[in-house]
């Protein structure tokens, strides 16, 4: 058991997967294929040997609730262990003041009442893979007052617009932190996932709310920078970030190919999430299937290239689809052409006989829709 | 809680020796089927669907994987407070010796504590190693209506089939009259498929007379069922209409697994009404390559296909290579098949590897062929 | 199996429980000690088979969403059944809109989708026991359209004050719905319990929403009751309403002796509830105990009488609680006087020394309140 | 995915002969304790609080209850998709007989198919039958940062007792260098608790050796350990401080029931960081009559108290009557007090009822009363 306590934070307006994020929180948007976003993070925690984790929810928590339940599938004990939702029960009417700040204010008597030692914060919309074993051993080691995981990357230009970047002194403490406005090409992003001691993350809140009705955790994180220990932790390996619905987009791609697959079906580090016991996906006479993720219970006659496929879905014969991500219970008819389209959950696409978006810009189809 | 409180009871002793190396090392209700399942997951399922919230499963042979397998029940979702699946091997009693189970009637017998424990009011007899989707608690209201004692299931089978079955001579309200087991003449064509509810007050006189009884076989068709036909205790038969498979040899078993590319078998296993449960698995959904073609195929998630399907059943975590060629084949858990590789008319055993180039089976074969070993050339 | 969705409602604002009702809605407060009040509603929708269940929550759902879990402690099947907890994600600012109306019509998707024949709707803060196959029998052999709950009681001058009352024909065919405002003793009360068709519900939840937006069920009930074959069905035994805090003191207390704890203890009929997995209770040398239900998990060595007490509740030598209500995790010290009060969770009682309330208005002490 | 998957072993199949009655119907391990608790819900607790997620149960004697108990994993939490509760019976294999476990390394031994497929590190082997509270994960950190082979659990014991026990002698870093089973003239006060770790590789390869040997007995103690020493392998001990009880006995049952009521002995089942779990059962709390008198007491929830407890311990759906006097007793599930009825010194076995006036037990017996039949007189 790893000696903290997780926390899955909510997101800021820089997030904004358009379409998708009308229907439910960025955690509880579906993601190649059978996951949900939450379910990277919340494996990473529970892989991690976290067996006491508080998810903050946002509005809209129904899908997320359903999806958690317990959390027995993500391996937490159900007596022992605890996956606790926490609503911003008292949420003022204007979203502006509904930040991370508030949420565990309206909740701090679960975090003072909790008995770990540290806390281990992060949302969920940065897609990674890590140890917090590794991450909480080098805190303790180089006597962090806090630690934030980040990522060197050199395409921040296109991606990671609106996160935070790092500026880290050779030994890495953090010196400052700033926007990432897509000026340069290389960058320290960090993934806003931060360990410190569970009484510094309580003194932090409170002066947070003190300071600004305003402020997010990173706000204040950033006003105390020079009082504290700060230090960054890289993170290896890839970092995907799905702050917007092309980078989700992007993100989805980039793992629908072998590597990919390969690279996420470690059995040494299982992505954990809720089953809904389809049945195997059927291929008919005319299917044709190229370069694609396909999940169960689909009836497939039709011809897919480099697509994401949600569960039970159907694509008729004569339908022709090429790059595009489908949520579940989606149904193409006949003879459909799709390029670069995301279409949401339940959707019907009867009518409409062709759609093209492109990388940047694809078309979004909404839930429950008939096209 | 439960008004009538119908307990189950499946019978998963089952050596399968016409497995052969699929029942090497587990015992045959665990078997793969249909891309996904056990075999044992299509009575377990049942139960769920028909609120049977309790299950024993009675085990003897090679049964570590099956008794370690049933007993996650939250897979069928027979994990709620008063519900469960409980293994129930041979046990060694306070005075008797420690015995396997003698007969499928004895094997009840020894778990007559458990009945008790449970509290149960009827017990529905069950085997497991049939392919089938039933609604139990149809058949136990049935069961109430006729008022009877015992209530058999059957199935009209070809009468010129007839003698190769257990059949039933029924009156002309379906109660039963007369049992022959495989008759040379057979005066009716209905079989039946092991599947008995019982009132279990009743029952339980029967077990224990029938278990001191020197010359019984113990088991239900020979001496039980008898023994309440003489006593004149009523018996009605309930009339199954739908699919049903015995797979219980190689070919069987792979008939029932290309049953489910056939939407005329009756076979289906995607109604969301009527889930087949199982365990869960951690994998990506399957993922279809570049050189891929796939028709006519079940395919589930986990495996990686980059080779050519043609009317074949894909388990998880398998590997079908560039250039493979699969046809008319069950592919189990955890196989990888090579590049270039042929695969015709077999089932390949969970975990077995096909080189690149190998061929195995052939379209002309009389029977499917196992494949329960690596193949290298 | 019961083939009918099983519907858990909220309830309007004549159901007001001062205090208490601060922290969380009316269905997950704290009775008879170990239980919370959907417990009981719950308990009687499972014991009769009911396998589907919506549970409409309120503002403030934390404590719901822990207390129901997945449902399994209620012998809900996770993969055929569920328990599925909807929330009003579209609530508007203004409390009074938040009608029952507005959240099906929110959620009325999980309704329609739904392939159960019937519905049964009920809210949670009457108490009373019901097999609900007896109900869904009569309902169809009388061949109705709506059958209402109901209860003959001889003491509505003082209780179920607010709740609707029904004028029954011979037939039991209901012609008129009035509030009781407590002007006569004998009155046939709803229990604001519906078994209805889905489709019918469905009718009605859509025509309540176009005809006001005000509306409650019950308010269109009243509306067309001269349309449909309305009919009552009268509960045998004996219903508690726990629609104030004296009301629900009241309750209490009529439990409190050895038939009402019979009453409940049938095992033909049991009362679900999460565990919490306290130890046994500890008496201590001093301690004397007068016909009180007493949870696990306590430490006494006072004094008590005619007292619910909470799990893990400590009460020191020397204190003397008459007549009280305490929830979990309350600490008295010693010498502390309590008689008629209600105590929160958490609360610490130490430097008052002396309360008194009455029957009519027990005082409430705060949750977590030190005094 | 834990990089140190432990896999506990609890040895559940003991016959507890010297408790009578009590396990006539269900096995030792399966005997109430502690008011609300059976004896095996101590080890499988530790477990779940110790992150051991995964728990086989090795039973053998008339444990159908137990079997169906242990089964119930969500009782303990284990019930995540990776955790769980197994029953482990005795097993038929392809080619041996059908045999019961001949010694404690016998039964891990009929079970190295599950500790193969649950993919042990590391084994824990427990025993069924003991009262304490240990933390396993900072027993297998020891034992990881002593780069022990095995590690066994001691506990100081009185050293003019110790002749009673196992006897590990140390060197000056804890480590075993001589095992001694009851010794005359001990040289160390450190008694084996019968908690192992090993490393399963190593204990794999002794196992698979011990089966084949004709003379061992096929126990820990006796055979492996004794291998382990006369090979050289590290063993480490672990010393253990805290409450431990060995409760074999009518009276040692007693002792410990009793200790909860004593701040002094060490036994707290009330920390809300180390719970006990158990069983749920539906039950009201408890109910105190208008003339009762409890003092110095443990009662659980669903009792019903209308009498005068003094220094007792009472289980659940019990029924203590107006004017009944219960003094130093267990009053185990279900059992019934007669009004005027005096029990003293006694353990009222699940569901006995003493009558009204019936007086059992006396304050001056030197054994522990164990009533295990309803008395009218």
């Amino acid at each position: 058991m790893l000696n903290a306590l997780g926390i899955i934070n909510i997101e800021d307006s820089t997030v904004n997967i358009a379409g998708l994020q009308d229907y439910r929180p960025v955690s509880a948007i579906s993601i190649l294929g059978r996951y949900r976003v939450i379910d990277f993070m919340l494996s990473n925690m529970t892989n991690s040997g976290i067996n006491d984790i508080q998810v903050y929810c946002p509005k809209q928590p129904r899908s997320l609730v359903e999806h958690l339940g317990t959390g027995l599938h993500y391996n937490i004990n159900s007596k022992k262990g605890q996956l606790r939702m926490l609503f911003n029960e008292n949420a003022t009417g204007s979203d502006v003041y509904n930040n991370d700040i508030l949420h565990f204010i309206n909740n701090i008597q679960y975090i003072e009442e909790n008995d770990k030692p540290y806390v281990i914060i992060a949302p969920t919309y940065m897609i990674y893979k890590v140890d917090f074993n590794d991450v909480l051993e080098s805190h303790i080691e180089n006597e962090n007052d806090i630690t934030v995981l980040y990522k060197s990357v050199d395409n921040a230009k296109e991606n990671f617009i609106g996160c935070d970047c790092l500026t880290l002194e050779k030994d890495k403490k953090i010196i400052s932190i700033e926007k990432n406005r897509g000026k340069y090409k290389n960058r320290n992003i960090s993934l806003e996932a931060y360990v410190l001691s569970r009484s510094l993350f309580l003194d932090l809140i409170k002066l947070a709310s003190k300071t600004s009705s305003l402020f997010w955790f990173k706000d204040i994180l950033n006003d105390v920078i020079d009082e504290y220990k700060v230090t960054g932790f890289q993170v290896r390996g890839h970092v995907e970030c799905v702050n917007t619905l092309s980078a989700y987009y992007k993100a989805s791609m980039k793992y629908c190919n072998r590597e990919g697959v390969q690279e996420l079906s470690q059995p040494s580090w299982p992505i954990h999430t809720m089953t809904s016991d389809s049945a195997p996906t059927i291929y008919g006479e005319n299917a044709s299937v190229k370069n694609s993720l396909v999940s169960n219970g689909c009836t497939i006659d039709g011809s897919i290239e480099n697509c994401v496929v949600g569960r039970n879905v159907t694509i008729k014969k004569g339908a022709v689809l090429k790059n595009c991500i489908l949520l579940h219970n989606v149904y193409i008819a006949e003879d459909v052409k799709l390029d670069r389209v995301v279409v949401d959950k339940v959707a019907i696409i009867n009518h409409v006989r062709k759609l093209e978006g492109s990388d940047l810009a694809p078309i979004y189809v909404k839930r429950r829709d008939r096209i | 809680m439960r008004q009538n409180n119908m307990v189950a009871m499946i019978l998963a002793g089952g050596r399968g020796s016409r497995l052969f190396e699929l029942t090497k090392k587990v015992a045959k209700p665990a078997v793969y089927f249909g891309g996904k399942y056990r075999i044992i997951d299509f009575p377990l399922s049942n139960c769920a669907n028909s609120d049977v919230d309790i299950v024993g499963v009675l085990t003897q042979y090679e049964s570590v994987l099956l008794n370690a397998y049933v007993a996650k029940d939250q897979n069928w979702g027979l994990d709620a407070k008063d519900s469960g699946v409980y293994v129930l091997p041979p046990k060694e009693t306070d005075d008797a010796g420690f015995e396997k189970y003698r007969g499928t009637a004895d094997a009840i017998t020894q778990n007559i504590d458990f009945l008790d424990t449970m509290e149960a009011d009827y017990v529905l007899v069950l085997s497991g190693d049939h392919i089938y989707k039933m609604d139990y608690s149809d058949m136990l209201n049935y069961h109430i209506k006729k008022n009877a004692e015992a209530t058999i299931a059957v199935l009209g089978v070809p009468i010129k089939e007839a003698s190769r079955f257990g059949i039933m001579n029924t009156d002309e309200n379906d109660m039963i009259i007369e049992f022959e087991e495989k008759p040379a003449n057979p005066k009716s064509n209905l079989a039946s498929m092991g599947i008995y509810i019982f009132n279990y007050k009743t029952l339980r006189k029967y077990l224990v007379a029938d278990e001191k009884n020197a010359d019984s076989e113990h088991d239900f068709g020979k001496d039980i069922i008898p023994s309440y036909i003489n006593d004149g205790k009523a018996l009605a038969a309930y009339r199954f209409k739908g699919y049903w498979k015995d797979v219980g040899t190689i070919d069987s078993l792979w008939e029932g697994n290309m049953d489910i590319l056939d939407p005329k078998s009756g076979l289906d296993l995607s109604d969301p009404g009527w889930k087949i449960y199982t365990g869960d698995i951690n994998s990506l959904p399957h993922y279809v390559g570049e050189d891929a073609k796939i028709s006519n195929s079940y395919v589930n998630q986990g495996a990686i296909v980059d080779g050519i399907l043609n009317h074949s059943v894909i388990f998880a975590n398998t590997v079908i290579d560039k250039g493979a060629k699969v046809t008319d084949s069950v592919i189990m858990p955890g196989a990888k098949i090579g590049e270039k590789a042929v695969v015709t008319r077999c089932i390949v055993a969970d975990g077995v590897v096909i080189g690149p180039g190998v061929k195995v089976g052939s379209a002309n074969s009389e029977n499917i062929e196992l494949v329960a070993k690596n193949r290298n050339e």
